[in-house]
């Protein structure tokens, strides 16, 4: 683990929320090319630490650095454009879009051309826009959807809308994905394909962080294991080791981890 | 066959009350002059356009009228802006109008040769007032104005002449068309060190400032002017807190016998009365009522209904209005001089509830 | 107890249920499981009414329910936990419990409810007051449970609601619905977790593409070998 | 078909002075379109950005009286004894200062936009229109307040090599409105069809996923702001040399009202809406004037408003071309059924 | 000193006037999001009946205020009826654009009925202010302090302590569910505009008295309302009656001590200023992403 070099860093990071201590001191690294999962009971802190990570939230301590650059001041599409993207826990679609538009909205970063091209429809405006629909096309056929490209997002159900979200953090090319409980939602066969799906990803050399409650997909794919216990990191390590944390199988796993 | 005139008045919107006034005033007109057998062997007919109290329409409304209802010309629109809109068109199409209300100065200064005003603007009201200033023994005093043209314009005219009077010049508060709570301004003339307050708005907010002062405990004299005081609405709306109050009006509705026509004014009065329209309304209406009655002389005169004619005409009537006579004289730059006609002016005092002429 | 037949529903231009029979019968735990987008929410959300249907017939205890509005399909005894937690956000923790028994009289009963729920997730508890938007998403999972179960249902249909716990959460949440079972509340269940709705259900029916297309006793379905693949993840 | 419309529909506007002679409606038409420009860059902001301008008469305000002092002069007092003395310049720059300035304006409400949205939005526009009012009422050195800027010349065009034409006439002003409404147009067209407008699309929906995936807030609507704030200057310097008389009046909250009901009734963040809502309800006073008492007009016309809302609820152009499309599919276009959430949408 | 002290009588008087202004679009703004364009003819409308029950039909003064709060319930519930539920799920600016034609509609309707002429009521107080030492303030005006007061009081607790106030709450925050929840959710819409509408024409009706009745008064009236309530924060009734002060409290200030022609505008700038610091006004709901 030492050999790799540390994409991010999480330095004694805490979070407040009026009297209620959301995070309180954590820090951890997560290796370039690394899968991390970050797990702990509900409302431990796990997506109130994505939230420090993208900018949504401003830690009332300690500071996050990604690839060297310390992320404290910067603004959540700052960060997104230094490559960190993150998925949401809840649906998170652009509803009155169709699924294909949702993506070239999502396909932002690539887009990006100047406006007075746009406006005067210059080649290179149109060539831009030519390369970002073929993406488009790529990325709904790589999470299953074209049959639902023209849908709007918001008439998918559930668990097609969570994988519209998946693919839009996708399509913004993160070099580190930040995924919050990507299979809820999904049963188990659909879970395995999603686990081919994200070391697919890894393979492509995009670090992750996951946040996962299904620990049979957290234990298989995770490298390396974080765990949260009311703002505190309880436990840290490979899964095998966490598996069998007596303080992780009280606080979270329950005795019949095996099966959930 | 008759004789169209265009009435540009604002029948919706903010000033809707005044502006049907007025049309009611001008109906009476029209009504009188077709009895005795209308102009020119030919009946007049009013073409009633509302221009929404607002100037857009106000300059719409005037298009309207001189190239669809081919009117010769026409009378309106109330309050300044209204008319200020509508100037350019009467250019373009070289169409003469009486102006029976606005007060701005500007009206009858930027060199608009077709327009006739018979209403004063504050200029004239102050010059009027300049002779009875002396009798009340004003010191100094304060303004509370409607912020536009006509309050300010009064705030100015008459600061200017009270100067020359040796007369102090205290704080000059102004307030929103459309505002309802003076206790701000009030509060703060309550304790200057002035004795007079002058104030210029139309009758609603008279009647607020009226109570609301009386509510702060502020006793000052209070002279109102401007011409849209309708007393008798704020005698009765107003109650106890209008006694003591003076106004500087355009016309005596109460006195007949002392306005300058004593027979035209009693003819109206009827008649006003007889349509059942409101006895407070007379203030205003009677200046629509004026404004046919100058239109139609000057048709008379021209001998033929059209504008250039009725545009030279103008320059030569000489009627007696309700509230004076009617003549224009040249104002503004040589060569392109609007009309202004020079109106009476009279104060008024309220007392127990009743209106006494001020002899003073 | 509840006899669904022929139902047909749908959104706009798109038919969701192509011809729905399912039958829930009283003491019982059902359960229905399907890809996503196979129609089981809707199934749901039609027998509350929040999604009128097209055709076909509802009957709860004998009495029809087809196209009854929300209310009158609570009234009548169904409660509704919904997908994707729904939560009053803007309401605390305390107001959102208290709306699951909005049509209860007897406050001293429902405080006694609310007790016992906050007994099963002290995490609630801890967060009474809080606004229940600002909650974390499992425990915004646990508060809309809560809350359902404040209507005192004679059928109650949970809608993934193991959706974003933990999994010793998960457990309890599992056991509390095998529990109101045992004590007489019907339960329809939609879930995910396929496997262990299956082991505790006394029957299951499997949804596709808006039609049912199998239908048995858990253990059956679990020996299916379609339903091992397709859902089970084995 | 879509380019096919447009092009009569410009074609058919186009040619109406040619057989319109009544200068009554002419002028209509003329005041309409300069208040179509105005609702046009409305709609970029409510329909494409989702943001709700209440005072967007302000910028068209500004726009008039930039316009019209530049082509009047002024000279002012500055503090400190300075004077400020601008002598009066063509009409022409006028209209490009009224541009600049406007969209000036635009960029510092865009700058709070970043944070207020919303309702919140809504009520910091109305606030801003109201405070520029106030201030050209009372600043009366510079802008006469309410004695009003009269003697606005009209637009002239320079024709290098034969001096310059002086738009006096209906008949010029129209094609004047008609070309800077029909740049308009298309500028804004481009602008919503670039990946910009995606960009605005996706914060209208989803702000905080469209950040998530790199938009920035700050930027697009900014740059949403300037150029609708720019297209409403550009309306108000027509407005105010066609008018030729400009006051604080021309800041009611009715003119900003007058924009809203055009874009709405035609169908925000349809390009083509607020063109068809403009007309409508441009027009419709001039079909009334004659046919009912004053009063009756507004109760009519308010009247019509419902009517059209209670039929075409989603603006007449989207919900006519939804219709259009569903029948020429045999189904309802997939418009998706939103179930509840009500509450998570912030009022506008 | 003395202006100073009369200038803060003033103030809270006038703010007064501004929360009772205030509380009855928090309901329908704040809470129902609906944006409420005839929130001021309902306020005008209350004044018109406090005008026809007093003066032409010559009833009690307070017998006319319940009259006039009954009379803005049942046209808020028809107006909700006949024009806000049949596009119950639109876009809010659609429903919006409904309310503005209401708007037009009715306040032309009331200029068509009553004419343009400013009415006035006569109340059972006394024309002399309460004098207390320099500053003097009149009774009808603490009747309507009082009255506000007491109205504010009693929305708060319908809103934040009965079942009917929780349901409404619910019901605009998730309709759906709150109909799962059993809420008719068709009656809470009706009674949360009427309420709303009440509370617009019981304004009306105390401050019409005060002021002038005309067709147009309630258009500043409504406003300030919609300034006052995004002030205090999107259905926030104490937030709304904080607003209401310190609007009343920057105009009372602006126009004694800076100038009476930019005393609207200190209102305005204060709210423009609130905004950028507390964006989503003074007394924020509690949001989170993710
Ligand atoms: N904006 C907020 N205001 C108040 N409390 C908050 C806010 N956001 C989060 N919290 C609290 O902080 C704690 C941590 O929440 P967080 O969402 O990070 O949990 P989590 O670990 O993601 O849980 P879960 O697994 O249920 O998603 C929770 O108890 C939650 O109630
Ligand atoms: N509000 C809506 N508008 C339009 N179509 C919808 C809507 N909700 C669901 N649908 C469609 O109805 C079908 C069934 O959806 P439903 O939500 O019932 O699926 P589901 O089985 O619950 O899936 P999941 O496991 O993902 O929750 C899907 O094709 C979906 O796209
Ligand atoms: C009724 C209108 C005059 C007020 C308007 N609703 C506003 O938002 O300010
Ligand atoms: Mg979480
Ligand atoms: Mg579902």
């Amino acid at each position: 683990m030492t050999a790799r070099s540390i994409a991010m860093t999480i330095d004694q990071v805490a979070v407040r929320f009026g009297g209620l201590v959301a995070i309180s001191d954590m820090s951890f690294e997560v290796g370039e090319g690394e899968i991390v999962s970050l797990i702990g009971p509900n409302g431990a802190g796990k997506t109130t630490a994505f939230n420090v990570m993208t900018g949504f939230l401003t830690p009332s301590a300690g500071r996050v650095t990604y690839r060297n650059t310390a992320l404290a001041g910067l603004k959540p599409h700052e960060i997104a454009d230094l490559g960190l993207i993150r998925t949401f826990q809840r649906t998170s679609v652009f509803p009155n879009d169709t699924v294909y538009d949702n993506l070239l909205i999502g396909l932002h970063r690539q887009g990006r051309v100047r406006l007075l091209d746009a406006i005067l429809g210059l080649p290179s405006a149109r060539a831009s826009e030519r390369k970002l629909r073929q993406r488009a096309g790529e990325l709904l056929e790589w999470v299953g959807l074209e049959r639902r490209a023209h849908d709007a997002a918001g008439s998918l159900s559930y668990g097609e809308q969570r994988l519209v979200g998946v693919a839009l953090a996708l399509a913004a090319e993160p070099s580190m994905l930040l995924l919050d409980e990507p299979v809820s939602g999904m049963n188990a066969s659909e879970t395995h394909r999603f686990v081919e799906l994200i070391r697919g990803i890894r393979d492509r050399g995009i670090t992750i962080l996951l946040v996962e409650h299904d620990m049979p997909m957290v234990m298989t794919v995770s490298d390396r294991i974080v765990v949260l216990n009311y703002g505190r990191i309880i436990a840290e390590g490979t899964p095998d080791v966490i598996r069998n944390d007596p303080a992780v199988i009280e606080a979270y796993l329950g005795h019949g981890a095996g099966r959930a | 066959q008759t004789i169209k005139i265009g009435v540009n008045e604002p029948l919706t919107g903010a000033f809707a009350a005044s502006g049907t006034y007025v049309v009611n005033g001008a109906k009476i007109a029209a009504d009188e002059i077709n009895a005795k057998g209308g102009i020119l062997g030919k009946k007049i007919e009013l073409v009633i356009e509302d221009n929404k109290s607002n100037p857009t329409e106000a300059a719409a409304v005037a298009e309207k009228l001189i190239t669809s209802d081919k009117v010769p010309v026409l009378m309106g629109a109330w309050g300044s802006s209204l008319t200020l809109a509508v100037m350019p068109k009467l250019m373009e199409y070289e169409t003469p109008m009486v102006v029976e209300t606005s007060s701005s100065g500007k009206i009858t200064t930027t060199g608009n040769p077709f327009i006739f005003r018979i209403s004063p603007p504050s200029a004239i009201e102050a010059a009027a007032f300049k002779n009875i200033v002396d009798k009340l023994a004003l010191k100094k005093v304060d303004f509370l104005v409607i912020n536009n043209d006509w309050g300010r314009g009064t705030a100015e005219d008459f600061s200017k002449m009270m100067k020359d009077k040796g007369i102090g010049i205290g704080l000059v508060e102004t307030m929103d068309q459309g505002a309802q709570d003076m206790s701000a301004q009030l509060s703060k003339i309550k304790s200057s060190d002035s004795e007079t307050v002058i104030v210029t708005t139309a009758v609603d907010q008279l009647t607020l400032i009226f109570k609301q002062a009386a509510a702060l405990g502020l006793k000052k004299r209070i002279i109102t002017t401007g011409g849209s005081q309708n007393p008798d609405q704020i005698i009765a709306q107003a109650g106890a807190a209008a006694n003591g109050t003076m106004h500087l009006t355009t016309f005596l509705p109460w006195f007949p016998d002392k306005t300058p026509n004593p027979e035209a004014t009693n003819y109206f009065i009827a008649e006003w009365k007889k349509r059942g329209f409101d006895f407070a309304g007379c203030t205003e209406s009677f200046r629509g009522y004026d404004g046919i009655r100058t239109v139609a002389a000057a048709i008379e005169k021209a001998g033929k209904a059209e504008p250039a004619a009725i545009k030279a005409a103008l320059w030569n009537i000489n009627i007696k209005g309700l509230n004076g006579d009617i003549v224009f004289r040249k104002s503004g730059p040589e060569g392109k001089e609007s009309g202004q006609s020079q109106p009476n002016v009279y104060l008024i005092e309220i007392a127990d509830g009743k209106i006494e002429m001020k002899t003073l | 107890m509840l006899e669904i037949r022929d139902m047909v529903c749908g959104y706009g231009g798109v038919t969701a249920l192509r011809g729905i029979s399912l039958d829930v019968k009283a003491g019982q735990l059902v359960a229905l499981i399907g890809a996503n987008g196979a129609g089981k929410s809707t199934t749901l959300r039609a027998i509350s009414g929040l999604v009128p249907p097209r055709s076909g017939q509802m009957k709860f205890e004998g009495i029809d329910i087809t196209g009854a509005k929300p209310p009158r399909v609570l009234a009548s005894g169904i409660a509704h936990c919904p997908e994707g937690r729904r939560v009053f956000p803007h309401m605390s923790v305390e107001e959102n419990l208290d709306m699951g028994a909005y049509l209860r009289r007897g406050s001293g009963e429902i405080a006694a409810d609310r007790d016992r729920i906050y007994t099963e997730f002290p995490r609630l508890a801890e967060r009474r007051r809080q606004a229940a938007g600002t909650l974390s998403g499992g425990e915004q999972q646990m508060l809309a449970i809560g809350r359902a179960l404040m209507s005192r249902p004679r059928l109650i249909m949970f809608d993934e609601p193991s959706l974003g716990l933990a999994p010793n959460i998960v457990e309890r949440t599992f056991a509390i619905i095998r529990g109101i079972r045992d004590a007489g509340t019907t339960v329809l269940l939609v879930e995910q977790n396929a496997f262990a709705a299956l082991e505790m259900c006394d029957h299951a029916y499997l949804l596709e593409n808006g039609r049912i297309v199998l239908s048995g006793a858990g253990s059956e379905l679990i020996a299916n070998e379609h339903v091992r693949k397709a859902y089970l993840g084995g | 078909m879509k380019t096919i419309v447009t092009i009569l529909a410009v074609a058919a506007l186009a040619s109406v002075p040619l057989w319109l002679r009544d200068p009554y409606l002419l002028n209509a038409l003329i005041t309409t379109g300069i208040f179509v420009i105005g609702a046009m860059s409305l709609n970029l902001l409510l329909g494409f950005t989702g943001q709700l301008s209440l005072g967007h008469i302000a910028f068209f305000g500004i726009g008039a009286y930039v316009s019209a002092l530049t082509s009047l002069g002024f000279d002012i007092g500055l503090p400190g004894g300075f004077r400020l003395v601008h002598t009066p310049w063509p009409p022409i720059v006028g209209f490009v200062l009224a541009i600049l300035i406007a969209g000036l304006c635009g960029y510092f409400v865009g700058l709070l936009s970043f944070r207020v949205r919303g309702a919140y939005f809504v009520i910091v526009t109305i606030s801003f229109a109201e405070v520029v009012r106030l201030v050209a009422l009372n600043w009366v050195e510079l802008t006469q307040g309410p004695l009003a800027l009269t003697n606005i010349p009209s637009v002239a065009l320079p024709l290098p090599g034969f001096g310059e034409l002086t738009l006096r006439t209906k008949f010029h002003n129209y094609y004047l409105v008609l070309v800077v409404a029909l740049i308009a147009y298309l500028l804004i067209a481009r602008l919503v069809h670039s990946h910009f407008g995606r960009s605005m699309r996706g914060l209208m929906e989803n702000e905080t996923l469209a950040v998530s995936v790199g938009i920035d807030v700050t930027r697009t609507l900014t740059i949403a702001a300037v150029i609708s704030a720019a297209i409403a200057g550009a309306a108000g310097s027509l407005y105010a040399h066609y008018i030729r008389i400009i006051d604080p009046e021309v800041f009611a909250f009715i003119n900003t009202v007058t924009m809203v009901i055009m874009v709405i009734s035609g169908g925000k963040g349809s390009l083509a809406g607020p063109v068809v809502g403009g007309l409508i309800f441009g027009l419709l006073p001039v079909a009334l004037r004659p046919v009912m008492a004053p009063e009756a007009q507004w109760i009519a016309y308010g009247g019509v408003l419902i009517a059209i809302l209670f039929v075409l609820p989603r603006g007449i152009v989207p919900s006519l071309a939804q219709r259009l499309t569903r029948r020429r599919r045999g189904t309802t276009a997939l418009a998706p059924v939103v179930l509840g959430e009500t509450g998570a949408k912030e009022p506008a | 000193m003395s202006e100073f002290l009369q200038h803060l009588i003033n103030m809270l008087v006038l703010g007064g006037t501004y929360a009772l202004l205030g509380i009855g679009l928090t309901l329908i703004f704040g809470i129902m999001n609906v944006v409420n364009f005839t929130h001021g003819v309902l306020y005008t409308f209350g004044a018109y009946i406090m005008f026809i029950v007093v003066q032409q039909f010559g009833l009690n003064f307070f017998l006319a205020l319940p009259v006039a709060v009954l009379a803005g319930w049942l046209l808020g519930a028809a107006i909700e009826l006949t024009l806000l539920r049949p596009l119950r799920g639109s876009d809010i600016d659609t429903t919006m654009l409904v309310m503005i034609g209401a708007w037009i509609a009715m306040q032309s309707g009331t200029l068509w009925i009553w004419g343009g002429v400013a009415k006035s009521v006569a109340t059972p107080f006394p024309e002399a202010p309460l004098v207390l030492g320099p500053v003097s303030v009149s009774w009808l005006r603490l009747f309507v302090l009082a009255a506000a007061a007491m109205l504010i009081l009693v929305t708060y607790l319908l809103i934040n302590k009965t079942s009917l106030g929780r349901a409404m709450r619910a019901t605009f925050q998730d309709h759906d569910t709150a109909s799962l929840m059993g809420v008719n959710v068709d009656m809470i819409y009706t009674s949360t505009f009427a309420i709303g509408s009440s509370l617009a024409a019981a304004a009306g009706a105390l401050l019409g008295p005060v002021y002038v009745i005309f067709p147009q008064m309630g258009d500043l009236a409504a406003v300030k309302a919609f300034a006052i309530v995004i002030l205090g924060g999107l259905g926030n009734i104490t937030g709304a009656v904080i607003g209401g002060f310190i609007l009343a409290l920057a105009e009372e200030l602006g126009a004694g001590y800076v100038s009476s022609g930019y005393r609207d505008a200190m209102g305005f700038l204060i709210i423009i200023a609130v905004l950028i610091f507390r964006p989503t006004g003074l007394f924020a709901r509690a949001e989170r992403v993710g």
